[in-house]
């Protein structure tokens, strides 16, 4: 379609500008759907229109006779539609798969709703709330929990949104075409002031959004130095969320049994666990992803890896859904060359730490 | 109208509901039996199996579906179509999940999916020997 | 053809035999409709089982699979008994017909009683659903579910044997008072149908809450 | 008497007769409240049917009505946010659960369907009062509970809000369970009565397609409520027991509520539209005086949306965390639920072809219903379209759509039938004048309510918002016009019908002249047992090869 008559079309159905990639495709099918419905729903009506003029009635006691349609025009009617909505379904469909499918290699941003604002965690931090700042032209993809009730996150210009749920992860993805500040709206009836819960998506041009990060880990940097007490305490370089994992992990004592140098001990080592075959008992086998590291932490009886005793006591309702995903990040961090699968490939889920 | 031949089909007598009660006995004592051989994740299919064996038995001569013509033969029959497709259809979406999407968030995935997390293959199989005793 | 008793043809329909099978049609659809209200629960059973099969497999362990047989057992029983009071009540045999229907109800008045000390049992131990399941012997995720739908299913079959028990007691009194001729059985004939349905569900909670072994 | 051009008419052709009145009939046989409480007659059942959904469409449009009032600014304080969420869940419990569900099965249904089949009542009529007083007891129940405390949580209940809510909902999720025990009683009622109490000889493909379309939604109401009444009732139980199935703290999962509750609330679209195409096909049979362009091909996709309707509900939750082949199931089926409403509209558009169309109120509400059901339901296939739903799932185009497709289609089918039987109903015609007015006052209303809805949704405003940003003011003001407008026509339709029964003519018993079954071998209003004799049908219903018998309505009170 050319693009004047896109534009035409998009202003017609006062469709938001087009934020992302997906948002020019879903349109394309969008036009076609609505004005193939328009037309539908015009012909309809206007061939009953002709109908009551051509047939109107000349007798309150005219007969009539039957006319059956004939077979192919009945034909015709079934066939039809049906392929025209086949068409959209797999047109769709296929739209649909793609958007629900992150490349690798897409950076993640933790999103965490609650009754009523949307608070969005960087890999490599900061935090914060209802504002989300993203980079122009880069596959971004969103990893949503909540707190409480179901929420949703849609952002119009990106024709796109995603139900946030509790006690369990959902995700989305999208890569930014332009800059640009666009309301984020919870579209999930989630209580009282669910129409309050809107944030804001700062989509930056790359430099811009460097600059903007590099910003805020120094603003983090210096609040901690602020906040330190003793005289020992260095200027870390920022406190990524690897980082905050570290000192959870150190706190919560996890590293009394787990090494993060490669050595065996009560349970078995962090170092180059993230994205490992991890053996299991009985010859089976657990990929050592987020949720696997995820559930280790919940549920350390589900899956134990072979050759260790289930000793590990479970950490639910101990350390929340951020001290975990810290933790992982963390683990995340704790990377030898050897274990990163499909070599020659960037990992996938790497965190952002410049 | 043949749905008013009620009694049009065989009559099922006592000595023919008789046997059928010692099969549905033995038929439950089995599936209580077999229940003590580990048949590991034979279990479920082979005890449901012959649940359904004692449903059609029940169904055929003790509710005389045998006996009667017409609508009424279908009607419970359509109720446990329309049942399994309700739990074929959810179970389709259950199974093929995001896997932190399925209850728990993070903490329930099974072991062959971690391999991409958009993954959504649907051959998982059902209780893997490979969990904690 | 004898007169029926007074009030067994209602005046909309034209024969006895249309009445008759209006009000077993009814039934078999009505029975359609309370499968499916089964059916959330067994969607529910579904879905956990596979999100938490081990916690699922544990916690069944604890069920009571011996008791769970001579439930079955007696509810087999009771239908077979109440399928010969059918046969009887369509040979005119009143004292057979009560006599059956009462032997019945009294398998399925045992079976309640049972199945309520079974529940006792579960909920002394703490086996309780949701978040009052304080079970330590089995801690793990999931299993609190396993009893919530055990609960939950075996509750509403319960109240539908106390509805069957019900409706078998009355058929049982009519029959007592000679409203139940070898022409006009269907008071009978329906509310059997309706106390096999409650034997037809049991058929499937058996398996799949009473059998389960440790992984 | 002097001869008026009435009996002039009536002489002249031989199947007119002048109107009579008859003497004893269902409404005066009896006439004491404990009469008509007690009653086993369908017609009577019916009619109270009628008043009470009448009282609840009326509550409903008012909730309605609230709502446009608040959202006329974007920071309203018309209303406060609680009583807005409040307001939105009575505005939808009511219209879905108190008018849509049993408006036409319940009331037109009930009341026609023996005299469609030619029985003197229904299989169970003390079931079917029965229905009625839980019907009742649901409605008091919902209505009671709505106002001491209300539910805050929409019509969908959506756990684990609804199981964490601090408003009373489980007044109201109980009350929407006993209302399922009607619907479960009446649906029942239908499918034994056509089995078992046709007239002799009437075949299943001889039966007017209005039955069809009652019979198809009778099979969903029994297949679907249950599964509802299950789920409402866990929740409730989740709600103050805390039982664990929905919550996720204890290893629920709040996507098995959604599959449960849409496996019962998408099918129960079709219990609220089916009817409302058998109406329409009844109606443009009558009014274009020909019989219906392949009445097989009607009862095939009414059968069809009966049985596949159900398979298609996930399309609900494209963006609820349901997996990709999930919603790639769901997605394909919808779309060949599609087609099945695609015939019917066909269908009855070529049933006009060459037929005698007159344009009378029944069959203004049948054009405006026509484009209602194309364009929401086109927009339905948009919905179903998986990709697209992400941008819209949630916002207004959503609350556009059903509203075009279930309740304008409703509405505009339940108008269109309750003017074209209220001659048997009552034995009155209504006034054409404004009756005609307020059919193209409503047509148009609701357009001009609902179209600027799908216009916000494109634009990307969720529904459930007591507060909106400013840039979609504009275009709620002109829905809130729009609702205006359609309240008026509402209004007018109602007083002309409520008028037309002291001051409307006297109809006899076929006014229009019609080919449907119900019309012939009663009187209207019918007798209190509906036959006297058994009834003679023609082959088909809807022949108007010979003009059927009718009566000229005329002025003089009974």
């Amino acid at each position: 379609m050319p693009s004047s008559l896109t534009e035409f079309l998009r202003n017609f159905l006062l469709l938001p500008p087009e934020g992302s990639t997906f948002s020019v495709s879903a349109d394309r099918l969008h036009f076609v759907v609505i004005l193939t419905t328009f037309a539908g729903s015009f012909g309809v009506f206007l061939t009953a229109a002709i109908f009551i003029i051509r047939y109107r009635q000349r007798d309150p006691d005219q007969t009539t006779v039957h006319v059956p349609p004939s077979r192919l025009l009945e034909a015709a009617y079934i066939v039809l539609p049906l392929t025209l909505f086949v068409i959209w379904f797999f047109i769709g469909f296929r739209q649909y798969v793609y958007t629900e499918t992150p490349p690798p290699g897409a950076m993640d941003v933790y999103v965490t709703a609650k009754q009523w604002m949307w608070k969005f965690t960087y890999p490599g931090g900061p935090n914060s709330i209802n504002t989300l700042r993203l980079p122009v032209g880069r596959p971004v993809r969103l990893l949503l929990t909540s707190r409480d009730v179901i929420h949703s996150l849609f952002v119009p210009e990106l024709r796109l949104k995603q139900d946030v749920l509790p006690g369990r992860y959902t995700q989305t993805w999208f890569t930014l075409r332009m800059p640009g500040r666009w309301r984020i709206l919870c579209t999930e009836y989630c209580g009282l002031l669910h129409s309050e819960m809107r944030g804001e998506l700062v989509a930056l041009d790359p430099a811009e959004y460097e600059a903007w990060l590099a910003n805020q880990r120094q603003d983090l940097n210096a609040q901690r130095d602020a906040s330190a007490s003793g005289p020992e305490q260095q200027a870390h370089p920022a406190p990524s969320l690897a980082e905050q994992g570290e000192r959870i992990a150190v706190a919560q004592g996890c590293l009394a049994c787990h090494s993060v140098d490669g050595s065996r001990h009560i349970g078995p080592t962090w170092l180059g666990l993230y994205m490992s075959r991890v053996p299991l008992e009985a010859g089976a086998f657990a990929i050592a992803d987020e949720a696997y590291l995820t559930e280790s932490i919940m549920e350390p009886d589900k899956k134990i890896v072979a050759h260790f005793q289930p000793l590990m006591p479970s950490y639910r309702g101990r350390i929340g859904a951020a001290e975990v995903a810290a933790i992982v990040e963390y683990i995340k961090s704790l990377r030898t060359d050897e274990v990163v699968p499909g070599s020659g490939q960037e990992p996938p889920h790497a965190p952002l730490t410049p | 109208m043949t749905e008013s031949d009620q009694h049009s089909g065989r009559h099922v007598g006592p000595l023919t509901l008789l046997v059928v009660w010692l099969v549905l006995v033995g038929d439950a004592a089995a599936n209580f039996g077999l229940f003590h051989v580990k048949l590991g994740s034979l279990q479920l299919p082979v005890a449901l199996g012959l649940a359904t064996l004692n449903f059609v038995l029940l169904l055929w001569f003790f509710m005389h579906l045998a006996e009667v013509r017409g609508t009424r033969r279908f009607a419970l029959p359509v109720g446990v179509l329309y049942l399994l497709l309700l739990l074929a259809l959810t179970l389709l979406d259950v199974t093929t999940r995001f896997p932190p999407a399925r209850p728990n968030g993070l903490a329930s995935s099974q072991p062959e999916a971690g391999a991409s997390p958009a993954g959504s293959e649907t051959n998982r199989t059902e209780p893997g020997p490979s969990r904690a005793p | 053809m004898p007169p029926l008793p007074k009030a067994a043809i209602q005046e909309q329909f034209g024969t006895p035999a249309r009445q008759k099978e209006a009000a077993t049609l009814a039934m078999w659809v009505f029975l359609g409709t309370e499968l499916l209200i089964f059916s959330g629960l067994f969607v529910a059973y579904g879905e956990y089982r596979y999100t938490f099969p081990v916690a699922f497999q544990m916690a069944g362990s604890y069920a009571e699979h011996g008791l769970g047989l001579v439930l079955t057992i007696l509810l087999l029983t009771s239908s077979f008994l109440a399928t010969l009071s059918v046969l009887a009540a369509r040979q005119g045999k009143r004292l057979a017909t009560v006599g059956l229907i009462g032997l019945t109800v009294a398998l399925g008045t045992l079976f309640m009683v049972l199945h309520l000390a079974e529940w006792w049992h579960h909920a002394r131990e703490g086996a309780l659903p949701g978040r009052y399941y304080h079970f330590d012997k089995l801690t793990l995720p999931g299993a609190s579910l396993f009893f919530t739908l055990f609960y939950l299913t075996t509750g509403l079959h319960m109240l539908h044997v106390t509805i069957g028990l019900a409706l078998l007691s009355w058929s049982a009194l009519q029959a007592l008072l000679g409203r139940i001729t070898a022409e006009y059985t269907t008071p009978v004939e329906v509310t059997v149908l309706y106390w096999h349905f409650v034997d037809v569900i049991w058929t499937f909670i058996f398996p799949l809450y009473y059998l389960l072994a440790r992984p | 008497m002097r001869p008026s051009p009435l009996d002039e008419e009536a002489r002249a052709r031989p199947n007119v007769e002048l109107a009579r009145w008859p003497d004893v009939h269902y409404l005066n046989h009896e006439t004491s409240v404990r009469s008509w409480l007690f009653t086993h007659d369908h017609k009577r059942i019916g009619v109270m049917y009628l008043a009470t959904v009448g009282v609840f469409f009326i509550l409903g449009g008012i909730y309605a009505l609230l709502i446009r009032i608040q959202l006329l600014s974007p920071e309203s304080r018309f209303v406060s946010p609680l009583a807005y969420n409040r307001l939105f869940t009575l505005h939808g419990v009511t219209m879905v659960w108190l008018f849509m569900i049993p408006a036409i099965p319940s009331g037109l249904g009930n009341f026609l369907y023996p005299l469609m089949i030619g029985a003197k009542d229904v299989a169970m009529p003390r079931l079917n009062l029965l229905s009625l007083w839980i019907f009742w007891a649901g409605a008091l129940l919902t209505v009671i509970g709505m106002l001491w405390g209300g539910a805050d949580t929409g019509w969908t209940f959506y756990t684990p809000y609804s199981t964490t809510t601090s408003t009373a909902i489980v007044p109201v999720l109980l009350g929407v369970f006993v209302i399922g025990l009607s619907t479960i009683a009446t649906g029942l009622n239908f499918v034994v009565t056509v089995h078992t109490m046709r007239t002799p000889g009437l075949g299943w493909m001889r039966l007017p397609l209005f039955l069809w379309a009652i019979y198809g939604t009778a099979l969903i109401q029994l297949l679907a409520t249950p599964v509802l009444g299950l789920t409402v009732l866990l929740v409730s139980i989740e709600h103050f027991a805390g039982i664990g199935i929905f919550d996720p703290a204890l290893g629920g999962d709040p996507i098995l509520f959604q599959h449960l509750f849409w496996f019962y609330s998408h099918p129960a679209v079709y219990i609220m539209v089916l009817p409302a195409m058998g109406v329409i096909s009844e109606v443009v049979c009558a009014f274009s005086r020909k019989n219906v362009a392949g009445y097989r091909l009607i009862v095939i996709s009414t059968v069809g949306i009966a049985g596949v309707g159900f398979f298609t509900w996930g399309h609900h939750m494209f963006t609820s965390g349901q997996s990709i082949p999930a919603s790639g199931a769901f997605g394909i089926l919808s779309m060949f639920v599609g087609i099945f409403t695609a015939i019917k509209v066909f269908t009855w558009t070529y049933t006009m072809y060459r037929g005698a169309i007159s344009l009378r109120a029944p069959m203004i509400y049948l054009f405006g219903f026509l484009f209602l059901l194309v364009f929401g339901g086109m927009t339905g296939i948009a919905l179903a379209t998986t990709s697209l739903d992400l941008h819209w799932q949630d916002t207004y185009f959503v609350v556009a759509h059903f509203h075009y497709i279930m309740v304008g289609s409703v509405m505009l089918a339940f108008l269109a039938g309750l003017h074209y039987w209220w001659p048997k109903l009552f034995g009155k015609t209504y006034f054409e004048r404004p009756a005609t007015s307020a059919a193209a006052v409503v047509g148009f209303g609701f357009i001009a309510t609902f179209t600027p809805q799908f216009y916000l949704g494109n634009m990307g405003m969720p529904r459930r918002y007591a507060f909106y940003p400013p840039e979609f003011q504009w275009l709620n003001v002109a829905s809130t016009g729009g609702a205006t407008i359609l309240a008026i026509g509402i209004l007018i339709a109602t007083v002309n019908l409520l008028v037309s029964l002291r001051y409307g003519a006297i109809a006899g018993d076929n006014p229009w002249g019609s080919g449907g079954f119900e019309w012939m071998g009663t009187t209207s209003p019918p007798a209190p047992h509906n036959f006297t004799a058994p009834p003679q049908f023609p082959a088909q219903p809807h022949d108007y090869s010979v003009a059927p018998r009718r009566t000229l309505p005329r002025a003089s009170p009974p």
